[in-house]
């Protein structure tokens, strides 16, 4: 089926079939639900790589699409992880609490991705975000904490709002509500506004800095398949209005000479590094699985908006690919933990340990989207760090490449921090008896291992349809041939680095093979100084690990948390004032207020 | 058939049931429906009875009623609702029902009056079944207070009708109108204006004329939260839509006194509502915010989505006062701790309620998007974008506790409740949500009304 | 002249091929004697010496390991208490093969001064094998030097074989260190 | 092809070779200094080969997978690293950056390894290095984003005909305040004392490197000694000009790798937060400094 309105009703109809599904079996709807997803995959796939999707509408009032090459992108890795999301459902949904909708609203929420990236009309983009907001906001508290839902709603729809402003100014200035017609026809002051509202709203969907707090506590508390959506794939539409701000907007501020960009975009530049550097540096501080992925999804965010912001084709390649690859590890990341979180019941390091013995494919799993999150060959994150690299070096914007660096070294440390603590290190006793995850759930598991690695290895074809994409924006797109990468101080031949990385592993394990076998030891005879410690836990390291480098930070460590505490904690006490001055017993005070209205008007225009 | 049956005929069966009260329930009934049948056949136009003739020139004195397409969607809201709302507490109150039919007959007429004198009439006989009705929860202090504030509006609204009359010499709206464009003095205007502004105000829960609500919807029950939260507030709504889009002339600091009452209203009331933590107190404080949007948008010029604001409106907090009162009556507290996990065996009631909020809230699939979003649309037509800014910043602030609100009452607490819903509250909750829910996604039929269904400045420039 | 007479090509066995590669490797060994010292008695006041600039055990290719994994030898320096018999004996299992101990003092010898005492052990080799003893209260460097020079030169004469015999004869080792030590319960870390 | 691949294993078993020999004479060296005599020029080799004889323990399967990982990836970079030139395996792909992360790639196997073993001691090691690298990581990076900027390139070689071109000016003079910050943050990529904090023998018992004995030993040794050629010859390469030919590069390494161990044979060991407290003071201002000196106003001797 090529017809995008028809996909959304597809979806919206499996929504309602999957909701009675489930209310009589849990297992069958959530099957129906992969099956539902897999075809609107599939059909995504199959016609829109040729750009050869249906976008006439015919049922749907008011709605109209139209095919970018950058909606389908977004559209399709989007598409992608809620395809490999589904197949969680079957063994997570029978322990929430409102099961039958939580299929129903899934597929809502996907009929909503559909539509916001295809349509080519501000009040449907609006439509289809709030959809998608809403639908997602009801899936969270079926989680851990009933409370993440307010803090995720909030900030997304103060993003939705922001647009929606910034919207209504275009609408004002042009008199259309057509994205590319309206964006096309700001100027001046005008333009400004509205890049600044899109971005703010960019930033509150991508959880980036200062609007993160909502990130971990909604990604850290939703429930565990859903996790892996709001990373890999929802924080995503933030930079999609990212794009349109930074790259369709663009207005002409000032210049940094020194740099050749606009000012404005330097600032986001500028706060995108921040958000890369608190979101490790509190990544590495946090001990809930969950939560460190979800502050290493603010870092990434950050790496999207820098690379968006420095205007040329390699960033922007930089930028695209780093969506993708960001898009895969997240979501295989956050798969594993789930994984995990379902056979041992906790995502909290310092409870889990040495689940690499009973769990080994997930632990792989885990392992390979890691090596892409913090970037290192020959995995998808490097290709896309070293795009956006080059064009930071290229620029010599300095203070945003201590941020890039920083966050790509720190990158290395939390995401050690669960393969150390998690899934390595002594075998705890109460996880003894776990399994490995069954088979259905293995599926996606192995399919994101490989596309984590094939992204590594041969990004040409997926660069080459990236470079469709920046041309369709207005800019040159890079150099790319079937293994190189031409960027503009370098050529990267990925294919070769895997293959001299493959080379130098087959040497070591000669090297180890040839030498004499080891004896198998247990994993508690290890050298303690002749020490009798008899108990897993006791040799376990998985408490406050980088406790010497937290106890640099920990003081300024919450000090946003305490900002937005403290900010509704003013928005209510304001509420209380009003309380008190117009909702007051006393019936003088209303006397009072109709008197001095009346004065005050006379005051003015008569006396 | 006459308009002016839409008020006799209430009024009259209000003095029969006082003379027997058995009959009293059924005659609310029958009124009702009489009044929503006879809407369908009543032909719009001008009503005289007495005093004003036809050309409205020579007497100025006289009763007249006006019923056009906007009075018409009115009258249907307000009467069908009464029945609705009296027809599910028809066991509990039964001994309102006289009240009941006063207030109806009091909310027509003010609904239909063409004539400024009258329309202080309704305006007392609908205050005093309101104070009546509100008698229901067994405040007094409350209701007493209510009353004396209504009082304070009502005078002042008596006395700006005063000065104009003094000014003018009539009270028929329409030729008041066509004199004041006539002698387009618009400084002389500002006093009558602004006390008949703050006398409706009063009434329709502006801020910060509205101290009486808190007390009053703070501890109302299944038949006062949707009559006054409901009922009454759409009642004003219109009458307030009428009055600013026809007669008021607001400009110069009057307007920049306006606005910034109604903006501060709109901030306000969802502040207060995020600082409540009683489910009641929330709902008051967010229809404080619905009233300002409502008022902001007649004076913008908006009539038609600000009509189905308040339809949409009535209609949602009828339902959520319904839910709210229903809970809070068995449960004992109307504390959001004290209600956790409310819809847990109520799911039904828990779908609608929270359909009916995300509608209130404006998120899609719901009638409410579609209206907030076109009249955010036509306020951007006419470049009103702070105003914009406001509307949308207060909700966020209103998103925020609601989806608290319905959070909580989706998930269970420590102990859990149980309250009861019949069948008939859940036919209603049914019908209300799917009706937003229908519109919000099919809103063509929406679109075809607009700013012309309010025919009085087209009276006035016809003669 | 060279025999024109086939002679059939000597293949060697498996144990041949082990065998040279064996010797191969004990050249490596004995030119690289890793240490892990045992230091609780007094003679571990001799080591520092023996280790910095005045005799500088680092030539002979030897130096001290933080673990017993990375170490070759086990150096008892003194008398053992029954408490650390225990420790020592857990450390000499966690090490590699091939293996060494040496003992120093006359202490892991008979006993020395504290023979008499119930809390210490008189003979160290009752309980695992030992390769050399340096004998002498306390042995000054240059004994403990000849010591490793020893222990080098009977490594190249394979008779450094004392793993293989802790190895062989393990049941007689630990019978003679549970009569000693007896059966011990172990609650925690703290308490056996 | 086969042949640049095999040109590549022979510049990896080269720089072992090399960095061994080096080590075991800056042992003798440093016997030297405190008045020893030290042991053979040898010495590290007979120790590699020792390890590599003995009969180890292994704690499963990451143990050992741990270890091939990280000696694979660092012979992989090994590969990729020009001695001089017009020497290297793969012409223009000797991209700086592929240095810095597939070196991680060893890094972090060694570190699951070590992991993997179950001792505390070893995660607080691997901890520790993760620490110090995310302290000397950023002033070398920001310095070797100056050095990229101002030659448009980030291929070794291209950065090597840069300063020979330019009548070998070399980085390390042209930019002396980043040369020295590179020089700094060599000694923490060596783990040379003041910054060897995730060694510390008496510490933390050699902390990652405490379950290993035997040839897993024997092969973190050899990666060790492959990751040292590496490092030292980036910075030979991006500071002092690189080499036309070999003995030039064999020079300079020897003469960067014993200033190193001098230095460190002279140094008492940093905590850990000191190391980064240092890092992310002095060297990053300098590199900083340096940076907008180079790049904003052009100031290069």
């Amino acid at each position: 089926m090529a017809s995008v309105e028809l996909l959304i009703l597809f979806l919206v109809g499996a929504g309602v079939i999957a909701y009675i599904l489930t209310r009589f079996n849990t297992f069958l709807g959530s099957i129906f639900t992969i099956f539902a997803v897999m075809f609107v995959f599939v059909s995504l796939a199959g016609y829109g790589f040729g750009m050869n999707m249906d976008t006439t509408v015919n049922i749907l009032p008011g709605i109209s699409f139209t095919e970018t090459y950058l909606g389908f992108y977004f559209a399709i890795i989007i598409v992608f992880v809620y395809l490999m999301v589904s197949f969680f459902h079957p063994y997570y949904l029978s322990e929430y609490k409102y099961k039958n909708s939580y299929n129903l609203l899934f597929l809502l929420s996907l009929a909503g991705i559909l539509g916001a990236f295809y349509t080519d009309n501000f009040l449907n983009l609006f439509f289809f975000f709030e959809l998608i907001i809403w639908t997602t906001m009801f899936l969270i508290p079926q989680g851990k904490s009933k409370e993440a839902a307010v803090s995720y709603f909030g900030f997304s729809i103060a993003g939705s709002v922001a647009m929606l402003i910034g919207i209504f100014i275009t609408y004002n200035v042009s008199g259309t509500f057509s994205i590319y017609q309206g964006l096309a026809a700001l100027s001046g002051t005008n333009a400004i506004f509205v890049f600044v509202l899109f971005i703010i709203a960019a930033f509150a969907k991508l959880g980036s800095f200062p609007l993160h707090i909502w990130l971990p506590i909604a990604h850290g508390n939703a429930p565990h398949p859903f996790s892996p959506v709001l990373s890999g794939a929802l924080v995503k539409l933030g930079a999609f209005i990212g794009v349109l701000a930074l790259i369709r907007i663009a207005p002409a501020t000032g210049l940094f000479t020194a740099m050749d960009l606009p000012i404005g975009q330097y600032v986001v530049a500028i706060l995108g590094s921040m958000s890369i550097v608190f979101g490790t540096l509190m990544a590495i501080k946090e001990d809930d699985a969950k939560k460190l992925l979800a502050y290493s999804s603010m870092s990434h965010g950050g790496y999207i908006l820098v690379a968006f912001s420095i205007l040329n084709g390699i960033a922007f390649a930089g930028g695209f690919y780093h969506i993708l690859a960001h898009a895969l590890a997240s979501a295989g990341a956050f798969m594993a933990i789930a994984a995990v979180a379902r056979a041992t019941g906790t995502t909290k390091m310092k409870e889990l340990g040495g689940m690499i013995h009973k769990m080994p494919i997930t632990y792989l799993a885990y392992l390979i989207a890691i090596i892409s999150m913090a970037g290192i060959p020959p995995m998808g994150g490097f290709i896309s760090k070293w795009l956006i690299f080059q064009a930071v070096i290229d620029k010599g914007m300095i203070f945003v490449g201590i941020a890039v660096f920083f966050g790509s070294v720190g990158s290395f440390l939390y995401v050690f921090r669960p393969l150390a603590a998690l899934f390595l290190g002594q075998e705890l006793t109460e996880y003894k008896k776990v399994k490995e995850a069954p088979l259905l759930m293995l599926i996606p598991t192995f399919i994101l291992m490989g596309l984590n690695v094939y992204t590594g290895v041969f990004p040409g074809g997926i660069l080459k349809f990236i470079n469709n994409i920046i041309v369709e924006l207005g800019y040159t797109g890079i150099e790319v041939s079937t293994y190189e990468i031409n960027g503009t101080n370098g050529i990267l031949n990925p294919a070769l680095i895997g293959l001299i990385f493959a080379v130098g592993s087959g040497i070591a394990f000669l090297i180890f093979i040839v030498l004499k076998k080891s004896r198998k030891v247990e994993l508690m005879d290890t050298y303690t100084a002749a020490n009798f410690v008899h108990d897993e836990h006791l040799l376990h390291y998985a408490v406050d690990f980088y406790a010497p480098l937290e106890r640099l930070y920990e003081k300024q460590s919450n000090w946003m948390t305490k900002f937005y505490t403290a900010l509704a904690e003013k928005v209510r006490e304001l509420g209380k004032l009003g309380k008190y001055l117009f909702m007051s017993k006393n019936i003088s005070t209303t006397v009072f207020w109709i008197v001095a209205i009346i004065i005050f008007l006379l005051w003015g225009e008569v006396l | 058939m006459n308009a002016v049956l839409l008020i006799v005929i209430p009024l009259l069966a209000a003095f029969i049931s006082i003379v027997s009260k058995k009959i009293a329930p059924y005659l609310l009934l029958v009124v009702g429906l009489f009044n929503i049948v006879l809407l369908f056949f009543l032909e719009n136009g001008l009503v005289f009875i007495g005093g004003f003739d036809v050309a409205m020139n020579s007497d100025l004195l006289g009763i007249s009623l006006l019923l056009d397409t906007y009075a018409r969607m009115a009258l249907w809201l307000i009467n069908g609702l009464i029945l609705v709302i009296f027809c599910l507490n028809f066991k509990s109150y039964k001994a309102f029902s006289s009240i009941l039919l006063l207030a109806m007959a009091g909310l027509n007429g003010l609904l239909l009056t063409n004539d400024l004198f009258n329309f202080f009439v309704f305006l007392e006989i609908s205050g005093i079944a309101a104070y009546l009705i509100t008698s229901a929860n067994k405040k007094p202090v409350s209701t007493f207070r209510y009353l004396v504030i209504g009082a304070i509006g009502s005078s002042l609204f008596l006395f700006g009708v005063v000065v104009l009359y003094a000014m003018y010499g009539t009270l028929n709206m329409i030729v008041m109108i066509q004199a004041i464009q006539a002698s387009g003095n618009y400084a002389e205007v500002i006093l009558p204006f602004t006390l008949m502004f703050i006398g409706l105000g009063v009434e329709a829960k502006l801020l910060p004329f509205n101290a009486w609500v808190k007390g009053v919807l703070g501890h109302s029950n299944t038949l006062t939260g949707p009559m006054i939260a409901g009922v009454y507030a759409a009642a004003m709504s219109f009458v307030l839509g009428r009055f600013i889009t026809n007669l008021f002339v607001f400009e110069g600091s009057l307007l920049i006194v306006v606005t910034v009452l109604l903006a501060l209203g709109i901030l306000a009331g969802d502040v207060m509502a995020f600082s409540s933590t009683k489910t009641r107190e929330i709902l008051l404080f967010s229809s404080i915010a619905q009233a300002s949007i409502v008022a902001l948008l007649f004076v913008n010029g908006v009539i038609i989505w600000a009509v189905y604001l308040i339809i949409a409106n009535a209609l949602s907090k009828t339902v959520m006062f319904l839910v709210i009162n229903k809970a809070t009556k068995d449960v004992g507290s109307d504390e959001s701790e004290a209600l956790r996990g409310l819809f847990v065996n109520n799911k039904l009631v828990g779908l609608t309620f929270t359909l009916v909020t995300l509608s209130v809230m404006g998120l899609p699939l719901l009638a409410g998007f579609v209206i907030k979003l076109n009249f955010l649309t036509q306020l951007a037509g006419i470049g009103q974008i702070v105003l914009i800014a406001i509307i949308l910043v207060a909700s966020v602030i209103e998103g925020i506790y609601f989806v608290r609100l319905i959070v909580k009452l989706w998930y269970p607490g420590e102990s859990e409740i149980s309250v009861k819903y019949n069948y008939s509250f859940k036919a209603v909750f049914i019908v209300i949500a799917l009706a937003l829910l229908v519109f919000g996604t099919y809103s063509t039929p929406l679109t075809k009304l607009d700013n012309t269904i309010d025919t009085v400045m087209e009276v006035v420039n016809n003669g | 002249m060279l025999s024109t007479k086939y002679t059939e090509k000597t293949k060697l066995t498996k144990d041949e091929i082990d065998r040279k590669w064996w010797e191969v490797g004990d050249y490596f060994r004995r030119n690289s004697l890793w240490l892990l010292m045992y230091c609780t008695g007094c003679c571990a006041v001799e080591l520092p010496p023996s280790m910095t600039s005045a005799y500088d055990m680092e030539r002979l290719g030897m130096g001290p390991m933080a673990t017993p994994r990375q170490a070759d030898i086990l150096l008892v320096s003194g008398y053992l208490s029954l408490k650390t018999l225990r420790r020592l004996i857990y450390t000499y299992e966690q090490m590699s093969e091939p293996k060494y101990v040496i003992g120093l003092g006359s202490c892991p010898i008979n006993g020395g001064i504290y023979h008499d005492s119930h809390a210490v052990i008189n003979q160290l080799d009752q309980y695992i094998p030992v390769d050399v003893y340096v004998a002498g209260c306390m042995p000054n460097p240059e004994s403990i030097l000849n010591g490793f020079v020893d222990l080098m030169e009977s490594i190249k004469n394979k008779t450094a074989n004392s793993w293989k015999k802790y190895r062989d004869n393990n049941e007689w080792y630990k019978q003679n260190q549970k009569d000693a030590l007896g059966e011990v319960i172990i609650h925690d870390e703290f308490h056996e | 092809m086969i042949l640049n691949i095999l040109i590549g294993i022979g510049i990896a078993f080269f720089g072992f070779v090399l960095q061994t020999s080096i080590a075991g004479i800056n042992r003798k060296i440093v016997g030297r200094l405190q008045k020893r005599h030290g042991p053979r020029w040898y010495q590290e080799f007979i120790d590699i080969f020792k390890l590599l004889s003995k009969r180890s323990i292994t704690h499963g399967w990451i143990f050992d997978f741990g270890v091939i990982m990280a000696l694979g990836g660092i012979i992989a970079t090994a590969m990729f690293m020009p001695l001089t030139n017009n020497f290297l395996a793969f012409e223009n792909f000797d991209n700086f950056f592929i240095f810095v992360y597939l070196i991680a790639v060893g890094m972090l196997g060694m570190a699951m390894s070590a992991s993997g073993s179950g001792n505390p001691w070893a995660s607080i090691g691997v901890m520790r290095a993760l620490t110090t690298m995310l302290a000397y990581e950023v002033p070398f990076l920001i310095v070797v984003l100056t050095i990229i900027n101002l030659t448009g390139n980030s291929s070794l070689t291209e950065i090597m005909l840069y300063q020979q071109a330019s009548g070998n000016n070399w980085f390390l003079i042209a930019l002396p305040i980043g040369g020295l910050v590179g020089f700094i943050a060599l000694m923490g990529m060596l783990g040379k004392k003041p910054f060897e904090t995730y060694v510390a023998p008496a510490e933390i018992a050699s902390g990652p490197m405490v379950e290993y004995g035997g040839k897993q030993l024997g092969m973190l040794f050899i990666m060790n000694e492959i990751s040292a050629f590496i490092e030292v010859s980036l910075f030979v390469h991006l500071f002092l000009g690189g080499a036309t030919n070999i003995f030039e590069f064999l020079i300079k390494y020897f003469v960067v790798y014993t200033l190193a161990n001098l230095i460190s044979s002279v140094n008492g060991r940093f905590k850990i937060d000191q190391v980064v407290k240092f890092f992310y003071k002095w060297p990053l201002i300098m590199a900083v400094t340096q940076a907008v000196i180079a790049i904003y106003f052009g100031w290069v001797i």
